[in-house]
């Protein structure tokens, strides 16, 4: 029983992982179909802020804190960047804007190598986040329920940018018909940039959540590209419900799978259950059917 | 070979015959002339000049030459991003080694091949290893097992109209997944190691220079032959078709096709060709490993086509070849540079000259051209 | 050779959210008819069209030629020979107007075929080339075409798709005057083997050319019959003059109406 | 010869192109006599003999590697300082093996024919040993192979200056049993070296009444040990053999802590975490745990402190020094002394000459096994200090002979 429990945890708190990873995916790649595979990078941006900040800042409690929202900064405006240098330009060819930012990517691994070093670097996590509190016999770690909870906030933040301010109106109206949009005054250049602003800006807070679980290195970013990708297509593009199903149904089914089985055949049974899964609803999870393809 | 891309001496003025003839009389001979001189330089030349060392490491550019062949056809004239050729060329390439490793095995009386002597399989050989001593089963495996994997999941995924970017993230995932497989297998496929040290090729001693230049030989010339064969496809009926399907599916759907199998045959084309190349790339490199299957060289395979011009096939082709050149010569001088270079490549290459290297004649000689009307929207990407 | 008919019998799409496009259309277009489908934005014209070539999914029932072919897929509907035009022309740009014709009359053709060069061309694709007025631009790449031969170029493809029904969605959209007639009398030679159904907002040009209209109305037929029959309906004037009972999707693009419908 | 071989190469070519005949026109058969055809031509008639420095300089390995890379540099330094191997200069030339297996035989073939090397030193994971090692037979020429491995090899071309599973894994095993630690989990990286210690590991277990209660293997790089601690905490066990590469130990060290696991309650005994990877992974999550090699920084001896004295004052005071590096260090002073005592660079003559060659190195006197090519080495058991260092806790009192097919073992006899 404590095992089942302690497994469960264990599956939402991949979970987490995965949809604190994918959020921002959820914006610039479901919202404005844009294959950023630069987006693993921005995950590390945010991970090298918190290592930068650590140095001159002792208490770890408070260099984790300001990371965040400096973190967010940070990647938020190489993300900008990149919109305004290369992406923009490639909106009308979304495979082609994968492979740009591969090589975008690419770039940005050896400029953290040659910055920072090739080998991995590490941040102290603060005391309150390396110890442990049990319920019921079940150890939850307190740096999974902080990224649980994270994560969690992350969505319900983005969320509600997204519902209720005067941008994520218009980030929904540009999404929905750009020509319409930009003849109603709004000025999309400006909306794409913002959006891609966020995302970016989350990939960058997420990125200080994974170190306190992992290493930092110049490659942290595309260990998790392909899996936030995957949440995304799986939950269905632009549905932010779907991911946060997707990525918890995921961490479960990894748990489940990497228990009874070992880590390799987990990952490799999950991989390929997506695309048997995509088989079956080829959209994803949840869909918007519209009224032509023309 | 950069012959093929001079143009003529004069352009044909706006306003073109209404006979039959569709192209230029000279064309005629050019293609021809240049791929003979492409047969002659590779299969000639090349073993002339060229030491041991260095004809080794052309045939192993010319694999990823044969790789990018496939390429050119389903994503430069077909759209599909082939993001996971990776899983073609390593079932070729395995198929090939698991035969070489039986056939050493065999010629040294032993009953199993080294590695799995040395990390142990319980019961013996495993069944599916047992038909790759047949040379010719693993002959035809090396090319139909890749087309098989390729059409069974191109039936799933074209006839469910996955979409592009969908296509590209699945083919991403089942590279990464394939490569972890192996790895998780090390007692069967030798794990991160892969198959390697080789003795023989078909009965020829591989320690031997002059049978490794006769690798390269055989490697050259099924390039040539891929290239003729997709040259072939490229100017069929089909070829169009493909052209068609890439711009408008929705169209070509509506005039009575099935876009799913125009994509299919093209799909499951470049993965024979990337599991030949594999395959050949054994006996050239001397391994085959799950490093070489993964997201990274996946997409690495992509890259040198993208380069050189997807929908170029010499483009393609010569962009691989020079860019797997660059990559094992300037990495050694200047590693960080080099990571910058390629990146900067892809970036410059795909972004803004969506056409490649190969376009760069098409775009100066329409600049230069005074009839302005033709064709301002890239004919050539 | 005239063409086949449609039927169609209680034809409903709804589409994600509970927008019903089409609720429950009747029609019969006989071989040979010039049918105009006129009425508001909204009110299911393009979707109706959709669900007869199988781009949406519907429930109800479509007979072409005797056979239904409700939920079939796209491309086998094409070749039961249902040909459609789009609101924006989609011809392969990168390809020449000869090569769109030829690709158009070569769904039928087997692999070896297809993997031969292009050594003629079918004689239906020179024919479509005069008929359509193309024959001097046919190694012109289709992109760089002007947009009204970009429609007739669309047209010589469903002529060459040998096609019975032809289904052609604004095919006068953003034309001159002239080219509206030259293109209005292509279709009524058209039409003379075919069947054609054509989506208009144009009155003038329903007026000049149209053999029978429906008005469609809120996913519904409203009227049905002549030109004059139609004209002198009392609904079909009531929803032109505005006082439609529902209101009008933020209406982008204003309807052309006119004083005397 | 040249001319001969090229003549040979358009003959190839010609009759390629007449299809079937391609295989029946030249080369010789498997098994024949191909001693004529290879073997390198390592130049050795200038003032200055070329050595060849094969590691990867870039990629995920790099971290490891580059240390090595240091330390044979520092070997190089130091003998040409002393007036070279028979009055010659060494000169490195070196290669990156850029993490990439097939890269690392590419590389071996272009130190062996472009730069005529007379000896290759380097490589570190066990995939880029099995891609070169048909490079350094086939050609003839000598790989000095520094870090300690799986065992289960004994190439004529390859000289391993690293332990072998005798030196370190069954040592370790030996001190478990006498700590009364006898149950056991065993966790890694999922590649060749852990899985075949594993084997070993439960060989030994059986044949010694100890028990393996379970068995995980992560992917490379992978950062996600939620699962595999829960695993490792619900088993029951006494100690965990940790067989996990480098980066992966950051996180499931830092997991371990998280589920309140500590060295007190259940000890890890890491075979691939030395100095360098401490730091990295940081002190408190590793403080009391337990690593088997066969040097440490901390190892007594004047050559050991004049080995990091000469370190530090090279790369920085900063720098730790770990076994891998010693091994790389001492694999350029052994091939010097059996040039010396060779009296030649004939590669053939240098391995007649390797058997009974000592050296005094950092890690105490080790000497050369001719017949198995490996190195007499003495295995030892550190525990992780609150300052970062490793502390010796148990060695083997001596140097241990190398067996990499673990003959002498009769539980073994069943491997």
């Amino acid at each position: 029983m404590t095992v089942i429990l302690n497994q469960s945890f264990t599956g939402v708190s991949i979970g987490a992982v995965l949809l604190l990873i994918a959020l921002g995916l959820t914006l610039t790649f479901g919202q404005m179909g844009v294959i950023n595979m630069a987006h693993g990078e921005f995950i590390m941006a945010g991970a090298y802020t918190t290592y930068v900040l650590q140095k001159p800042i002792e208490n770890a409690g408070i260099s984790l804190l300001l990371a965040l929202p400096v973190a967010f900064l940070v990647a938020g405006s190489m993300g900008a960047l990149l919109e305004w240098l290369l992406i923009r330009r490639l909106y009308a060819r979304p495979l082609d804007t994968l492979l740009v930012t591969w090589g975008v990517s690419l770039m940005l691994q050896q400029l953290a190598r040659d910055v920072f070093g090739a080998p991995n670097v590490q941040t102290t996590a603060p005391d309150l986040l390396t110890g442990s509190v049990s319920v019921a016999g079940v150890t939850l770690a307190n740096s999974r329920l902080f990224i649980l909870g994270f994560a969690l906030l992350c969505v319900c933040g983005l969320a509600a940018i997204l519902r209720v301010t005067p941008l994520g109106r218009r980030i929904r109206a540009v999404v929905q018909n750009r020509d319409l949009a930009e003849v109603s005054g709004i000025a999309t250049g400006r909306v794409d940039r913002t959006t891609f602003f966020i995302g970016s800006g989350l990939a960058g807070m997420a990125g200080v959540a994974l170190t306190l679980i992992g290493p930092i290195g110049p490659t942290t970013g595309t260990n998790y590209i392909v899996d936030a990708f995957l949440v995304v297509v799986v939950g269905g593009i632009g549905r932010l419900r779907g991911a946060v199903i997707t990525a918890f149904v995921l961490g479960l089914l990894q748990s489940v799978l990497e228990y009874s089985t070992t880590v390799s055949v987990a990952k490799v049974v999950v991989l390929v259950g997506i695309v048997a899964f995509l088989q079956w609803r080829p959209q994803g999870l949840y869909t918007v059917r519209t009224r032509s393809l023309v | 070979m950069t012959t093929t891309s001079t143009p003529p001496a004069t352009v044909p003025a706006a306003g073109p015959p209404a006979g039959p003839p569709d192209r230029p009389f000279q064309n005629r001979f050019r293609i021809p002339a240049a791929f003979l001189l492409g047969a002659v330089l590779l299969v000639g030349v090349a073993p002339l000049v060229l030491s041991d060392f260095r004809l080794g490491l052309l045939a192993k550019y010319l694999c990823y030459g044969i790789v990018a062949v496939g390429v050119s056809l389903a994503w430069g004239r077909g759209g599909l991003l082939v993001l996971g050729q990776g899983v073609f060329f390593g079932l070729g390439g395995y198929a090939m080694a698991m035969h070489l490793k039986l056939a050493d095995a065999a010629a040294t009386g032993q009953p199993l091949p080294d590695f799995m002597q040395l990390y142990g399989t319980e019961g013996g050989l495993p069944w599916w290893w047992q038909p790759f001593a047949n040379p010719a089963f693993a002959l035809a495996m090396t090319v139909l097992l890749p087309m098989a994997v390729a059409a069974l999941l191109g039936v799933l995924v074209f006839r469910r109209r996955v979409k592009g970017a969908y296509f590209a993230i699945l083919s991403q995932a089942l590279a990464a997944a394939l490569a972890i497989w192996l790895v998780g297998q090390q007692a069967t496929t030798g794990g991160t190691n892969g198959l390697t040290d080789f003795q023989g090729f078909f009965g020829y001693d591989l320690n031997d220079p002059v049978n490794q230049r006769m690798v390269y030989v055989i490697i050259a010339i099924v390039l040539l032959l891929l290239m003729a064969l997709a040259r072939q496809l490229f100017v069929s009926r089909y070829g169009e078709l493909l052209i068609a399907v890439r711009d408008s599916e929705e169209r070509v759907r509506f005039l009575g096709y099935n876009p799913a199998n125009v994509k299919l045959v093209a799909y499951v084309v470049a993965a024979g060709m990337a599991g030949l190349a594999g395959a050949l790339f054994v006996p050239a490199v001397g391994i085959i490993s799950p490093a070489l299957i993964g997201i990274v060289p996946s997409i690495g395979f992509v890259i040198g086509a993208a380069v050189g011009g997807r929908a170029s096939l010499v483009g393609a082709v010569l962009g691989a070849i020079a860019v797997a050149w660059a990559q094992s010569t300037l990495s050694d001088a200047w590693p960080a540079g080099w990571t910058y270079l390629q990146g900067l490549l892809f970036v410059v290459a795909v972004g803004f000259l969506p056409g490649g290297l190969a376009s760069l004649t098409t775009v100066l000689r329409r600049r230069r051209s005074t009839d302005g009307v033709r064709a301002t929207k890239g004919v050539t990407a | 050779m005239s063409g086949e008919g449609l039927t169609v019998r209680d034809l409903r799409v709804t589409f994600d959210g509970g927008v019903t496009a089409v609720d429950g259309v009747d029609l019969d277009i006989h071989p040979g008819d010039l049918r105009f489908l006129i009425g508001p934005n909204g009110a299911g014209k393009t979707t109706l069209v959709d669900a007869v070539t199988g781009l949406v999914r519907a429930s109800g029932s479509i007979r072409f030629g005797g056979e239904e072919i409700i939920g079939e897929p796209v491309h086998r509907i094409a070749r039961r020979g249902i040909g459609r035009t789009f609101q924006t022309a989609t011809v392969f740009e990168q390809l020449t107007v000869e090569q769109n014709l030829d690709i158009a009359a070569g769904a039928g053709r087997s692999a070896l075929t297809l993997l031969r060069r292009r050594r003629h061309l079918p004689d239906s694709v020179g024919k479509a080339l005069e008929i359509t007025g193309l024959a001097a631009l046919r190694h012109r790449p289709a992109g760089v075409l002007a947009h009204g031969q970009k429609q007739s170029l669309e047209i010589g493809m469903l002529l060459v798709q040998d096609v019975k029904l032809l289904l052609l969605d604004e095919p006068v959209a953003g034309m001159s005057h002239d080219e509206r007639e030259s293109a209005g009398e292509l279709l009524q030679r058209i039409s003379e083997d075919h069947t054609v159904v054509v989506i208009e907002h144009d009155m003038d040009f329903m007026r000049s050319f149209a053999r029978s209209v429906s008005v469609l109305h809120a996913g519904k037929v409203l009227s049905e019959g002549t030109v004059a029959q139609v004209q002198a309906d009392a609904k079909v004037q009531e929803v032109y003059l505005g006082r439609a009972s529902e209101p009008e999707p933020s209406a982008a693009v204003p309807v052309p109406v006119r004083e005397e419908v | 010869m040249s001319g001969l071989i090229t003549r040979r190469g358009l003959l190839t070519g010609i009759s390629a192109l007449g299809a079937g005949a391609v295989l029946s026109a030249c080369g010789a058969k498997t098994g024949s006599d191909t001693s004529k055809a290879a073997g390198a031509k390592a130049d050795t008639s200038g003032d200055t003999v070329k050595v060849g420095l094969l590691n990867s300089l870039s990629g995920t390995m790099a971290i490891s590697e580059v240390t090595v890379h240091n330390a044979l540099l520092l070997a190089v330094k130091e003998i040409n300082a002393a007036g070279g191997v028979l009055g010659k200069k060494l000169e490195p030339v070196s290669q990156d093996g850029a993490s990439d297996w097939p890269t690392f035989a590419e590389k071996a073939q272009a130190l062996i024919t472009d730069s005529k090397v007379v000896a290759t030193f380097g490589c570190w994971t066990s995939a880029s040993r099995k891609a070169v090692k048909p490079v350094f037979e086939r050609n003839k020429s000598l790989l000095f192979y520094p870090v300690q491995y799986e065992g289960l090899e004994q190439s004529p071309y390859i000289f391993y200056s690293g332990a072998t599973t005798n030196q370190q894994i069954v040592p370790a095993l030996d001190y478990l049993k006498k700590q009364g630690l006898t149950k056991l989990y065993l966790v890694g990286s999922d590649y060749v070296f852990p899985r075949t210690a594993n084997k070993i590991i439960k060989t030994y277990a059986k044949a010694n009444g100890m028990e393996v209660l379970g068995e995980d293997y992560a992917p490379l790089g992978s950062t996600e040990f939620a699962t595999i601690v829960n695993k490792v905490k619900g088993a029951g066990a006494d100690a965990v053999f940790n067989t996990l590469n480098g980066d992966s130990n950051v996180a499931f060290f830092k997991e371990y802590k998280s589920a309140g696991l500590t060295a007190k309650k259940l000890p890890v005994l890491s075979v691939s975490i030395a100095e360098e990877e401490v730091k990295s992974i940081g002190t408190q999550y590793l403080e009391g745990q337990l690593t088997a090699w066969n040097y440490y920084q901390t190892t007594p001896g004047a050559a050991n402190e004049k080995f990091v004295a000469a370190y530090r004052a090279a790369y920085g005071k900063d720098k730790p020094t770990s076994d891998p590096m010693e091994a790389a260090y001492i694999s350029v002073h052994l091939w010097k002394a059996m040039v010396e005592k060779a009296g030649s660079f004939d590669v053939e003559k240098v391995k007649a000459a390797s058997d009974g060659i000592e050296f005094d190195a950092p890690e105490g006197k080790v000497t050369v096994d001719g017949a198995t090519q490996h190195v007499h080495k003495t295995a030892r058991i550190g525990k992780v200090t609150a300052s970062g260092l490793i502390e010796e806790v148990w060695n083997s009192g001596g140097p241990i002979k190398p067996d990499p097919y673990l003959k002498g073992y009769d539980w073994a006899a069943d491997l």
